[in-house]
């Protein structure tokens, strides 16, 4: 088990066995998104029963929780990559946490402008300096601080090795950020994002899911294919690359 | 011991010692109110302070609900133990409704009356917000069942 | 047989896409001179900052006295003097006072019985007598260099690695350095050297680095 | 005698104590600090010019000024913080002593422990002492100026080192300054919630001392973990150029 683990693992670290197995991935990964979130968003913003005291208002809900979960994940993510970077020295991390940042970044924004979209018929107001709105701003600035410094850097590996280090800074510090600002203010409820089973009716319930699980498939998709793109410019001068595009 | 072990062994320890510190801090700042937030037996009992601007949490009490003029509008909050009464001025949330669990922000202006600048209410109804809950169950009242 | 102080193995390096160093094996043993040379852009500094950890861009095996490197690293750093382009020499610091710092960084007790009449002897020693007091940045530069040049005299290391140490130096300094890196191979040490000037020492091998394509000998 | 042109090295220790490692580069830095004078006074000075611009700004009222203030004071330490930081590693990467500090046989987050505390010392001592003066300019009273003392005491250190840890890593880049507040200022937020909450709290004379207990907690961490973060930033700063 462990020695199939380590196999795969070096496997995954080869640009080469990565690009190869990612471009035979990425049709089935971009059906099974087109799959899930088409009807899911057709059906959540068209035609998904009505919520009882929000009306129609709620339907932001299935473009604004996938996005906040994937803004989440895709920074614990980019976390581990520079683990794997900073213990394990593998380049295929540090392309990967590269193309990570500014689509978790992206998402991160949907996130916020879907979320001020909401707000405006709930709260009656675009902005409230709520926990959840402020820590998600942060996870933005956050991803941004990321994006900015590996911008800075010229040499593609200490720029990943240096934001691998703050990435992980930012990681350990995300759920005390997150905490503290939940304690700062406690504006609104966290119901109206959690979701308990009890509390969704379960034609919403699974339109959201499906949502959800759409739009990681489409993160995953973005992410590959950024990925993709980063191993042929850091490959350029190897063989396989070369024959690939046909020099 | 060789030299460069216990050198790594008194960094573990240190490491060990200094994460129990913050935990022991952590759970004693946790017993701390510290978010200013009050029930209404608290604030009938005068722990809150006035003309401070403090959190209010409770369930709208049924019948309460008056609107006056322009926006005007006043409700009593009850923890099902003591009751306060808030005054507010401004578009309630949609979700405003009697017997609904809310949260106001605002100053205790004397007694048992608050005059809120912000009210905030919870989006579902078999959902009571955690302060609100705890509020209640700490003035001896279990949750109720909708 | 004497077990060799630093030993590379088919070292390689490649630098914005040009390969400096392409299969580098060489060994240096105790008490030997190896001069790096090379024409300007062939990684000779790339190189010494490698070997003595100051770059980690590599591939390869690096092993001191026998051991991979990265395992025995405090060990080989408390017996490696490298001396770059950079001194490390602070300027609003007196010489005696940089002196004694760096050797205290080296793992040297600020304690140690006559370590303050060591650190001026060492000043002495490059021409620095009377200065020990005055701020650094009231030097010339050929002093302020020679502040750095005193660690030679009591830095504890067996492995000199040494980056253009002339610069900045007169004739007699140069004089009295090679002396200096002859009687350090004499008791055993080793040193690393990179340099245009021809030194006349009795016992010294060269690694030629070529220029683009990683070509290296040692003769 | 011996001949002096012979080397004659002084004896190290075989593994050499980290405390004193850190000690050597801590009372190096207070020695230099205290010769370029200039670096300690001028956050100081930013500080309480920042502070000053406030009631200028927004209004003399008593009221108002009491309100924002414990927020004022806070945001003129952390931006303070962050302008001195810059220079943190700067000067000690331009000149090679980082070199030296990597390649001796110290483990390289001792020596930058040393060096933050060194420097916390040196350009946050002095805010701190002033802050309860400007407090009373600010109209907070009694155990407000008190709390602000404390809860800066405890704060501006982990500001130190969440900042160094910027610092270190933006060290070789021509554009530093900037990009160090893009990254630290994110982290700081806890700091500062905590902070000011704990002068809020003490100025409507309610209990403050959770707010401090989980400044210490932070304080705590910090000084535990930033220190490997710090070194880790530093080797790549320094290995990669």
């Amino acid at each position: 088990m462990f020695e199939s683990l380590k196999r795969l693992y070096h496997k995954f670290g080869s640009p080469k066995y990565f690009y190869d197995i990612t471009g035979r991935m990425l049709p089935w990964l971009v059906a099974l998104s087109v799959l899930l979130l088409i009807p899911g968003l057709i059906y959540g913003l068209g035609f998904a029963p009505p919520e009882k005291y929000q009306g129609n208002s709620y339907r932001v809900i299935y473009i604004h929780v996938p996005a906040a979960s994937i803004a989440m994940s895709g920074y614990m993510l980019m976390a581990v990559a520079g683990v794997v970077v900073l213990v394990w020295r593998m380049k295929m991390a540090e392309m990967v946490a590269k193309s990570v940042a500014p689509i978790g970044a992206s998402f991160a924004f949907i996130c916020l402008v879907t979320g001020s979209i909401w707000g405006k018929p709930t709260w009656g107001t675009w902005w409230v300096w709520d926990a959840r709105l402020t820590s998600m701003l942060i996870l933005l600035f956050l991803y941004l601080g990321v994006m900015a410094l590996n911008a800075a850097i010229e040499n593609a590996q200490s720029a990943a090795r240096a934001t691998a280090v703050l990435s992980i800074v930012g990681a350990v510090n995300l759920p005390i950020i997150k905490y503290s600002v939940e304690w700062w203010n406690t504006l609104h409820q966290p119901a109206s994002i959690r979701m308990t089973s009890s509390a969704i009716d379960p034609e919403m319930l699974y339109t959201l899911l499906s949502c959800i699980a759409g739009f990681y498939c489409l993160f995953a998709v973005l992410v590959i294919l950024s990925t993709r793109c980063e191993i042929l410019l850091r490959e350029q001068r190897s063989s396989w690359v070369k024959k690939l595009v046909g020099v | 011991m060789n030299p460069k072990r216990k050198q790594r062994l008194i960094i573990v320890l240190g490491i060990l010692v200094a994460v129990g510190l913050a935990t022991g801090l952590m759970t004693f700042a946790l017993r701390e109110n510290i978010n200013l937030f009050f029930t209404p037996s608290e604030i009938a009992e005068g722990k809150a302070p006035l003309q401070r601007r403090i959190r209010v949490g409770g369930l709208v009490v049924p019948g309460s609900v008056k609107r006056g003029e322009d926006l005007q509008v006043s409700f009593d909050l009850t923890d099902n133990a003591q009751q306060i009464t808030v005054r507010y001025a401004g578009i309630l949330p949609d979700l405003f409704r009697e017997g609904q669990g809310i949260i106001a922000h605002g100053k205790l202006i004397s007694g048992t009356l608050v005059e809120a600048d912000e009210v905030l209410a919870k989006h579902d109804e078999n959902y009571v917000p955690p302060e609100v809950q705890e509020a209640i169950e700490k003035a001896g009242h279990p949750k109720k069942e909708s | 047989m004497t077990t060799a102080l630093l030993q590379t193995v088919k070292l390689f390096c490649e630098r914005d896409d040009r390969v400096l160093i392409r299969d580098l094996d060489f060994t240096l043993h105790p008490g030997e001179v190896m001069q790096i040379e090379g024409p300007n852009g062939s990684g000779k500094t790339t190189l010494l900052r490698i070997l003595c950890g100051l770059s980690d861009d590599y591939e390869g095996d690096i092993r001191w006295q026998g051991e991979a490197r990265h395992q025995v690293d405090s060990r080989f750093r408390s017996d490696t003097l490298y001396f770059g382009h950079l001194t490390g020499v602070k300027f609003s610091l007196s010489p005696r006072e940089n002196l004694r710092w760096i050797l205290q960084l080296k793992g040297v007790s600020p304690k140690l019985a006559g370590l303050d009449e060591r650190i001026d002897q060492a000043l002495k020693s490059v021409g620095l007598h009377s200065y020990e007091d005055v701020p650094v940045y009231s030097l010339s530069a050929g002093q302020k260099r020679r502040v750095a040049l005193a660690r030679l005299f009591v830095e504890p290391a067996r492995l000199w690695v040494l980056d253009e140490p002339f610069t900045a130096i007169d004739r007699k300094g140069v004089e009295q350095l090679e002396g200096l890196i002859q009687s350090h191979a004499e008791m055993g040490g080793s040193v690393l050297i990179t340099t245009h000037h021809a030194l006349e020492l009795s016992a010294i091998r060269k690694l030629q680095l070529g220029l683009g394509k990683g070509t290296w000998r040692i003769h | 005698m011996a001949d002096p042109l012979v080397s004659q090295p002084v004896q190290a220790e075989e593994v050499p104590s980290m405390w004193s490692g850190m000690l050597a580069v801590m009372k190096r830095d207070l020695l230099i600090a205290f010769r370029q004078r200039s670096d300690m006074v001028n956050p100081l000075f930013f500080f309480i010019m920042v502070i000053a611009l406030f009631p200028l700004g927004i209004g003399p009222e008593p009221s108002t000024l009491q309100k924002i203030g414990p927020g004022v004071i806070w945001i003129a330490a952390l931006l303070s913080t962050l302008l001195s930081v810059d220079s943190l590693f700067r000067q000690d990467f331009d000149d090679g002593s980082l070199e030296l500090a990597l390649l001796s046989p110290q483990p390289l987050f001792v020596l930058a422990f040393g060096k933050v505390i060194a420097h916390w010392l040196v350009t946050a001592i002095p805010l701190i002492l002033v802050a309860p003066i400007l407090s009373i300019m600010l109209f907070m009273d009694g155990d407000t100026v008190k709390v602000t003392l404390y809860s800066l005491l405890l704060g501006t250190p982990v500001l130190s080192m969440i900042s160094a840890i910027g610092a270190a890593l933006t060290v070789g880049l021509r554009k530093g300054g900037v990009l160090v507040a893009v990254i630290a200022l994110p982290l700081y937020i806890p700091v500062l919630i905590f902070g000011t909450s704990a002068v809020e709290a003490a100025s409507m004379t309610l209990p403050y001392a959770g707010q401090l207990a989980y400044l210490a907690a932070f304080l705590i961490m910090a000084l535990t973990f930033a220190p490997f973060a710090i070194g880790a930033a530093l080797r790549i700063s320094v290995t990669s150029q």
